[in-house]
């Protein structure tokens, strides 16, 4: 049980994967003006992380790795989620128009957010067992929705401020990023 | 020999993978219930996606919209007020009659400005930067320190500012309801009313309640119900928890007993028809 | 020809990919800690980005809309594995240093972005100067950075194993806050603001 | 109805062929590369030997030991271990002059953070190990001889518990 909750905690925090892998950038400077849309893309990358280690995970074992066929992983694994993400972009469309608007291309930019297909390529070179890939996945997800959360929080109120005009917008979220990214280094030493 | 199988295999996932989007694609349902209505009013929207109404884009407005017509007339759409005849064809559509004066919002300043200044303030002219130093340099907290941000902020020039009160002025004729000023104010003074309010309520004490033993301005309300009370058409809302007056502008008719009544004259008259800017 | 030169040209600094679409920042950040590595990989991506966009420029009247973009995704992976497997059978120092990136280039929010974008709604000629512009300004930016991180970084500035030149008390004494991530992010932060102060890109 | 079935299943079948293509085209490219790769990498190994044990002319490899022979003199022996650094795996080679003590330790691959964790590969910290015996290239606060860099704790403490773990595994065949 504790591997399950180092493993999590792991990816959550320490390697963090925005701010110590650099994973999944395009959409976290593209999403995270509005604090709503924050959390529901958290939320959304999250769901995909999991679903994509759960499928991901049975295909390495029992396809790929008996048939030493490890070269297509990358193209199995981003198939896989893209599918993942084209079924979700269906059902959020249909059903609540107004975030899909919100989301905008940023949706389909979730097949490419690295930091999913990161997860998977972790899960393969970690050789996880499926429950540890899936706790990984989880954690990975949550350390993003963390940071997305709290870079939207802090950019929201950074765009009442008065900074000079050139600063406003996305050189400010870069600068936020780099302090942020300072803070999570920190985290580094603790496993 | 076993890439061949591998090769067999991973077209299996794609061809798997095909298939959950067919499926899916078959089988939610396509047509979200009234979602032809939701498209038919989203033609006659500007579709500039400004949020300038509140919600995530002119297709997310529609969807609220048509779920329930009323909201038509409280939401802003600055680009829809101009053309009276895409309202006209918003009313057929969505069978409610849309009041656009109600609809035309527009900024309202809650301070008369006149507690006096505790030092005079030399520092960066921004209210941001002087609210920042002990929350301003006038005797309540929570006054306009008329240093213009909003000024800046208002694209339709509406705003300026009042030489010797020292205040913002907002010139309700030019205001089109944008908003944009309202977040410049660091000290939450300015609102966003319907155009068809009568009576406007010139005191930010909703925010200075919260300060024990706060300063009052002469002007500055005492929270002591006369208006509440003098008003016959109980147009006055006595809203609670921020223990403000609040005006149904639908039932109010004008007749100024609130605004006579009132000991430290904080009321006043918000129609623009009768009187521009009655001090 | 002058459509072309137009779509050429916007790629490159009007909507650079990474200062003006703020896409394709993953490789940029992770991999301009040195020169090499940075030239390596944007080879890779204008690469892979040509031969994509060409690809899909081609078949975009044939794609069905619901599965375009698991095919689009499904042709980039492809290449760019094909890349990564000759880059390790024949050039391993390049592919050692460029590590968990070069996989990483088909989550390359640039290149499905461009496809999914442009090149399946345009001509063949027009998607490939779209790709050229894209992947040059892609470069040119992060060669930018990984200029500046490099030599901040490390005090000296070298290009495939000779130094260009080295700042004696910088190599002593190097500001190693550039070699990590928030140094990336600092350095990207700073140019957009000084590009948008000259008025190369325009404001918010 | 019938166009319509084809138009329907056209998107899954496109897909399908579109899989189908590029599974065989990377296999083509795969089995083209294999061997250099294999080769590559082969040639790489020997040079790190080779710089192990310079006067090298041969050497055995059996059950993950290497046995390096100058033509029929047994130079000593060569084992590999790997452990993920910070930010991807360090491989580390570790040659044997005789059964327990170190000639000398290399790292063979590593993708650690230039400045911090490529102090590994530094003189002070490399260098420690050679003459040390090899049950003794454990963390000092585990009762071992070794000691780690400041500020690069991650990296280093890999690369001691690597060798310490492959050792206990490897070396087991010859002292066991």
């Amino acid at each position: 049980m504790s591997n399950i909750l180092t493993i999590f905690i792991g990816m959550a925090l320490i390697n963090n994967f925005v701010l110590v892998k650099f994973l999944g950038l395009c959409p976290f400077f593209g999403v995270s003006k509005k604090l709503s849309n924050a959390a529901s893309m958290g939320l959304a990358v999250t769901l995909v992380m999991f679903l994509a280690s759960a499928v991901t995970w049975p295909i390495t074992h029992y396809i790929l790795a008996p048939l030493e066929a490890e070269f297509m992983s990358t193209v199995t694994y981003i198939l896989v989620i893209a599918t993942l993400v084209q079924i979700m972009e269906l059902f959020i469309m249909r059903t609540n128009y107004g975030l899909y608007s919100a989301f905008g291309i940023y949706l389909a930019l979730i097949t490419t957010n690295c930091a999913v297909l990161g997860v998977t390529l972790v899960n393969a070179r970690e050789s996880f067992n499926f429950i540890e890939s899936l706790a990984s996945a989880l954690g990975a997800g949550a350390g993003f929705a963390l940071v997305l959360i709290i870079m939207s929080g802090i950019r929201e109120r950074l765009d009442t401020s008065n900074l000079p005009k050139s600063m406003k917008g996305l050189p400010v979220a870069f600068l936020t990023a780099a302090l942020l990214g300072l803070a999570f280094s920190g985290f580094s030493g603790m496993v | 020999m076993q890439l061949v199988a591998a090769i067999l295999l991973v077209a299996l996932i794609g061809l798997l993978c095909g298939l959950a989007i067919y499926i899916v694609y078959i089988r939610v349902p396509h047509k979200v219930p009234g979602l032809g209505k939701i498209d038919e009013i989203n033609k006659l929207l500007p579709g500039m996606n400004c949020g300038a109404c509140g919600y995530a884009g002119c297709f997310a407005f529609a969807q609220e919209v048509s779920r329930n017509p009323q909201l038509a007339s409280q939401a802003t759409c600055p680009m829809l007020l101009g053309n009276d005849e895409v309202i006209k064809q918003l009313e057929i559509a969505l069978g409610v009659s849309i009041d656009t004066e109600s609809m035309n919002k527009k900024a309202m300043l809650h301070c008369k400005g006149s507690s006096e200044n505790l030092f005079d303030y030399s520092g960066v002219q921004s209210c941001k930067a002087a609210s920042l130093l002990a929350g301003g340099f006038k005797r309540c907290p929570y006054a306009c320190l008329g240093l213009g941000d909003c000024m800046r902020a208002c694209k339709y020039d509406a705003i300026s500012i009042d030489g010797d009160k020292g205040i913002a002025v907002i010139d309700y004729v030019k205001c089109t309801g944008c908003a944009l000023c309202v977040r410049e104010c660091p000290q939450n003074l300015i609102n966003m009313v319907s155009g068809r309010s009568k009576v406007s309520y010139r005191c930010n004490y909703s925010e200075i309640r919260v300060i024990p033993g706060r300063e009052r301005c002469n002007n500055g309300c005492t929270h002591c119900r006369k208006c509440f009370v003098a008003c016959k058409y109980d147009a006055i809302i006595w809203n609670k928890e921020k223990a403000v007056p609040e005006f149904d502008s639908a039932k109010c008719t004008l007749c100024g007993e609130c605004v006579a009544v009132c000991p430290t004259r904080t009321l006043e008259y918000f129609q623009p028809a009768i009187s521009p800017y009655a001090v | 020809m002058g459509k072309w030169f137009k779509e050429f040209i916007k790629g490159l600094v009007l909507s650079n990919p990474i200062f003006v679409l703020a896409l394709g920042l993953c490789p940029a950040l992770a991999v301009t800690n040195s020169l090499d590595n940075a030239l390596g990989m944007s080879a890779a991506v204008i690469f892979v980005l040509l031969c994509s966009n060409v690809l899909v420029a081609l078949i975009r009247t044939w794609v069905a809309s619901i599965v375009r973009i698991p095919v689009f995704i499904v042709i980039i992976a492809t290449f760019v594995t094909m890349v990564s497997l000759t880059f390790e059978a024949y050039m391993p120092v390049l592919y050692e240093s460029l590590g968990i990136y070069l996989p990483l280039i088909v989550v390359n929010c640039i290149i499905l972005g461009r496809a999914e974008a442009f090149a399946s709604r345009n001509r063949l000629s027009l998607s490939v100067a779209d790709a050229l512009g894209m992947g040059l300004g892609f470069t040119l930016a992060i060669v930018i950075i990984a200029v500046i991180r490099e030599t901040l970084g490390s005090g000296s500035l070298s290009l495939f194993e000779h130094v260009l030149f080295s700042f004696p008390v910088l190599e002593q004494q190097p500001v190693s806050l550039f070699l990590l991530p928030a140094g990336a992010f600092l350095v990207i932060g700073l140019l957009l603001a000084a590009f948008r102060r000259v008025g190369l890109i325009k404001n918010e | 109805m019938r166009f319509s079935i084809i138009k329907r299943f056209y998107a899954i079948a496109f897909l399908t062929l579109v899989v189908i293509i590029s599974a065989s085209l990377l296999s083509l490219t795969y089995s083209l590369t294999a061997e250099q790769i294999k080769l590559r990498q082969h040639e790489q190994f020997l040079g790190y030997l080779g710089e192990m044990f310079p006067e090298m002319t041969g050497f055995e490899y059996n059950d993950e030991l290497y046995y390096v022979y100058d033509d029929a003199l047994l130079l000593g022996y060569a084992f590999t271990a790997s452990k993920a650094g910070y930010s991807g795996d360090i491989n580390i080679m570790v040659g044997l002059s005789d059964k327990e003590t170190v000639k000398g330790v290399l790292i063979i691959s590593q993708t650690e953070t230039p400045g911090i964790g490529t102090r590994i590969l530094d003189e002070p910290f490399i260098g420690q190990f050679a003459g040390m015996n090899v049950n003794d290239i454990r963390l000092r606060s585990e009762g071992g001889q070794a000691d780690t860099i400041t500020g690069a704790t991650v990296s280093s403490k890999a690369v001691i518990e690597a060798i310490s773990q492959a050792a206990k595994e490897k070396l087991a065949g010859i002292n066991g």
